[in-house]
């Protein structure tokens, strides 16, 4: 009998709160809007699945086994709990678990141990978080898989296009400081650390935001990631107001000269020179932009094609899985459902037009400056969003005038835009860290 | 607190802004450097290979196909033979 | 000289035990049944020759660092293992082994602190064993994978055929019972856990065996693994007598009417039902099935095709490789030699007959209250063992009748017994620790 | 003890047996409610396209293949000519 | 304005020291090498890109949580490492750093808890190099797939060429004679486990000469894998000589007989033959020469050929990439730009020199004793360097006579080298611990 | 010092090429009575196939290929009819 008993206050329903309810069928949404309208499936539906899982009453599949202990409620681990959180003997289970998220290493090593020796275990997402995301190697390898994607030739035989790349990252910085602003307002409560992860969004850039996302705010991980890759899913119908806002027919209409021929070598050495400048001005963006390197030279060099073949297939697949699946063990109601998350979504949707606004902005200004006119509507592409934003600037520009094919011109800003929120993540992280230490 | 947390995120949007565009900008520099370095010193002989890596087995012609083509075209001729 | 002492003394002659011999013999065994018979060769090649590397003298491969440390029988480390065990100081290297395999986590703990501060080491397959099994990820991956080649199509065209996935799990808890029987009777030694690790064996699918047996009973787990992979091998010999036992030549000749066609949005909708179910039922059972869903949904969603194929090939394959390594490091003698392996032998196949039996009578039962006529022989592939025993109720059908093909009818109970060993396995995990934790 | 253990191991089996049996009639149900509202409320526009995920490569021809099949067929008319 | 000094006093150009700028020319060396000489560009590639990675100032990618914390350099962290490191409170980082890597198990322990606990993270390459060399994996996957990629065959039609294999690992342990020499001679310093690890090199087999610098010798394991990899690239320019020196036309022309076929059966049951034999004489060469066997066996047995395939695909990249990013961590300036490294690399080219002899030179002794005559320019394939060295004996064997080709002959001792240096290797790691234990 | 190093490289010397000779030799006697063994009591029925494991797929035929082939044959042959 206790054990029919046993199974129903195990059972889901008995358990499942309204905001495990709401993330549920929240997850369902993302899952619709990956399957359906083809929101970069290949990120929503790990998270949204993973997201669902997280949120599986009773389950802790996103616990530590210190927090499933906590949750599991059995008296004598509450009262070490408590002592070794220095709470109060009364605190619920959930205060505890929210004293334990703020604690620090050695109270989390020891209510580990003492969880591990009761038999209380982590849960599976959990894992996956700590091996996928929080070590940082996920988003690292799939960055290394990116650059083995990328072809920097179109940037090579125009290398002013970088320029683009840098004036759209404006929209992550502004971003940054509009959190601010709403935390000095007191209308939200972001840290620096969190304006900062909240900025990278605007860098239109997945893994970046993730990798920024882990190292200064992860309870806000689960959102940043959502908001990136659904505004990138977003980008055609988020740019193409603002680019028509903001240029004139006759811009648009601009005709841009066939691009040079970029020799092998020149595509071989890309990737060291942008390593060196990297290791010489900003070591902070080392990882980042040193595997983004490693992958894009393995491609080039032309010597190893089957360590390029892996890396941007198997390899960056079955990292793909087990990075969604960690974001959506962040996707857990607690952590989720919080007023920043709709202050996050709301910032990063300006980010990204800020960032757009800026890359053409910033267009039209080398225009002034310079003889050899370059079409506007490619420096909306320098948000990255590859190779979403350049399609973009593609059609746009085709809607202008139907001979005037800027596919390949818009390429140069849009795999600028990926090196340029790289280097945002880097200095941001180093400043922010910068600003903790002191 | 409210004005050290604005003052921060000010900074950061100076110093970070500033630090994109020096990098990109040297980064636009040093590529002009090198490309008109290989192109002036270390032309290109070879003619350009396509860079997109290709799965090793998609260059050669699988025996199979080879056989069933044979086969085809074999039979064919039996049959254009009557 | 002593040089050559020493080699002679760190030979494998010098120190093989008989145990170590028979073991190697059962291990060329199961590799000669897997690559001259067959015998699922994919798992039983790892396996078996994991048991052959696990058994090699000296070389301490399955065994942990402190378990190596005691059997390298240094005076001093076995003084302050004895004291750390509570052991007598003239305890041998095999009694404390023994009681270390017994304690409990700060003893492990303190023991591997010790091991590794005198510079030994966790041996190899011990540390697959760890990362893959013990952590639980490599089953997980495995049914991901499994997921991913899964079509739910026969089942969804005939949804009721679900029954019969039910009813041949009675072959898993028939088997519990006889398990704790046996210890009841003092013939064997089983606890609850075991008990229910042995049953699962009945669930005729590999990973949900192997995941049970890691979390209630890993001692036993390389002779609970052997047992299911070889008799999901035996099940052409196994099945066919007890179907036609319990059924007349009428009812082998029942012909099926055809399947009708079932909907790619039934398919995508289908892995997300069952995970609802699941959260909202049994929590317990959210890590195998949520896998197994994922899998199946990156299969049918058609937008992550990429995702689909790493997670049943290259994913797959790597995590069947450490797997059937891991398994094999508890062929080790000590583990594997022992009277309850017999009995784990002798229930195993007790259960397949079992489950096969009730499969085919729930078959008949259906058919006394239902118009529309099933045809018992697709009972018994309910125990699961895919494709293999839908092959077998089809080879057995067309005996009957040459015109009856079965196999597509067959694939539905197929994969609901997937589903309910899944399903079993985690009211047995929540069951057990509830008694344990009562 | 004995009796403990005999009794635990009948529990197991009738609350196992039990759960495995309301899950899966519950699934029952549920899978019929789901097939009934999709074939009712969202029925498919677009033929069924085969679920087995295909390999990028084997849906397109290999150009390597037609070239080898071009110059078979090339070669035999050139046979037939003479 | 402090964020701009902060900026700079974290950039690389104020951090660089001359080594660090060094070892980016030898690096950017060994990738040229690689992609424009084709030196085994599979390794070196990753290999010279981890270097530079390793050497970029104030990133701290080589370096473990607790090294990062010293070198950051915060006074409350410095005195507390003096304290643990029992150094003197004046000491400067460098030298704690230094004492650090000198230190054991438990002050690692102590520090790293401190580091942790002081928000310090383990370097991107540090973590690899922990979870792929340290832990032993990574070799031994590599060594799997390259058992999955040999064909036994030309070495079971003409079994004694395995005593030319054996005849070249002298090569080894000669050159273990010399560095010993060199340290009686107090020319350099090295220990007997860093005599060994560096022999092995000898052994022209990568994976094996890194498996055995990661267990004897970590800190020379950058220099020993770059020399093994570079000198196995120039075997075509290194044997040649040595061998038309020690052969006169007459015994290059020497015609083999065409080798006997080889049954599958054979085949197959070789990879259990040598497993037998390692876990009767040497189970301290279990690991490479069991993963070695298990690769092999999947390749021949025929019934696994899916594992097979991704064990010489997808994961030996996979590996590839973590080994040769991990290696290149080994590249750090303070590791590797010392006096010993050039000795390294000396007494490596020494032992190719020394192996190839005694390959040739066996031959010609085998020939004294057996009717049927070997060329004696297929002795030299006995160092391993597979295939390349082989095709070596191949190409001086055609330029003696037009119509000799030795390649098949030739593979015979190549892959007989292959077990040749594991068993080497095996035996050196447990006489070394044996005199370390002594 | 100097002694004990000298003297111990060369016990590792000794022991190690005299272990590694002794082990090929043993492997080299094991092989060849393997060898005769399965010659003796398990010749191979079947005949030898490809010891080289090959992709799943490029056994089989792609039917796509088939399909072009048949397609440029039959085109071929209505040229032909003309
Ligand atoms: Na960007
Ligand atoms: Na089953
Ligand atoms: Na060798």
């Amino acid at each position: 009998m206790d054990n029919l008993l046993g199974l129903w206050f195990e059972s889901g329903i008995y358990h499942m709160t309204l905001g495990q309810a709401g993330m549920m069928v929240i997850c369902a949404l993302l899952l619709f809007l990956a399957i359906r309208k083809g929101f970069e499936p290949l990120l929503l539906v790990p998270i949204g699945f993973g997201g669902i899982l997280a949120n599986i009453p009773g389950a802790g599949l996103a616990f530590s086994a210190a927090e499933n202990a906590i949750l599991a409620g059995d008296p004598a681990f509450l009262a070490d709990a408590a002592r070794l959180l220095g709470a109060d003997i009364s605190a619920t289970a959930k205060e505890l678990v929210a004293m334990y998220g703020a604690a620090g290493y050695e109270t989390h090593h020891a209510l580990t141990e003492l969880a591990k020796s009761a038999d209380y275990h982590n849960g599976m997402l959990y894992n996956f978080y700590t091996v996928a995301i929080a070590s940082g190697v996920a988003p690292l390898l799939i960055f290394m898989g990116v650059g083995a994607m990328t072809d920097f030739g179109p940037l090579l035989a125009n290398p002013k296009t970088l320029f683009l790349g840098a004036a759209a990252q404006f929209g992550i910085f502004a971003t940054v400081l509009g959190a601010v602003a709403l935390s000095a307002l007191g209308i939200m409560d972001f840290s620096v650390a969190d304006a900062a992860a909240i900025g990278i969004i605007g860098g239109a850039d997945g893994p970046t935001a993730i990798y920024v996302a882990s190292k200064l705010a992860p309870d806000l991980l689960g959102a940043i990631a959502v908001a990136a890759y659904s505004y990138m899913a977003l980008v055609p119908l988020i740019q193409p107001p603002i680019m028509k806002l903001l240029t004139n027919k006759e811009e648009r209409k601009i005709q841009m000269t066939q691009l040079r021929h970029v020799s092998k070598r020149e595509k071989i050495l890309f990737p060291l020179v942008l390593l060196v400048l990297v290791a010489l001005i900003l070591p902070s963006a080392a990882p980042l932009l040193g595997m983004f390197c490693l992958g894009n030279l393995m491609r080039e060099c032309g010597v190893v094609d089957r360590l390029s073949d892996t890396a941007q297939n198997a390899l960056i697949n079955i990292v793909t899985i087990f990075l969604g699946l960690s974001v959506g063990s962040k996707l857990e109601a607690d952590t989720f459902l919080d007023p920043k998350t709709l202050g996050i979504l709301v910032l990063g949707i300006v980010a990204f037009g800020i960032g757009t606004a800026c890359g053409v902005l910033m267009a039209k200004a080398m225009n002034a400056f310079s003889t050899q006119k370059i079409n506007p509507l490619i420096g909306s592409a320098g948000v990255s969003a590859v190779p979403m934003a350049a399609r973009v600037s593609n059609r746009v520009g085709l809607e202008a005038n139907g001979q005037n094919f800027l596919l390949m011109h818009a390429m140069g800003p849009n795999v600028a835009g990926v090196i340029g929120s790289a280097v945002a993540a880097g200095v941001m992280i180093s400043i922010v860290r910068g600003m903790a230490g002191g | 607190m409210q004005q050290t947390i604005m003052s921060q995120g000010l900074d950061l949007m100076i110093f970070g802004m500033g630090t994109v565009f020096v990098f990109l900008t040297l980064l636009v520099f040093l590529t002009r450097a090198m490309s008109w370095f290989v192109n002036r010193y270390l032309p290109e002989p070879e003619p350009v290979i396509p860079s997109v890596p290709k799965p090793a087995d998609s260059s050669r012609v699988d025996p199979v196909v080879i056989a069933v083509i044979q086969k085809a075209i074999h039979q064919h001729r039996k049959k254009q033979a009557q």
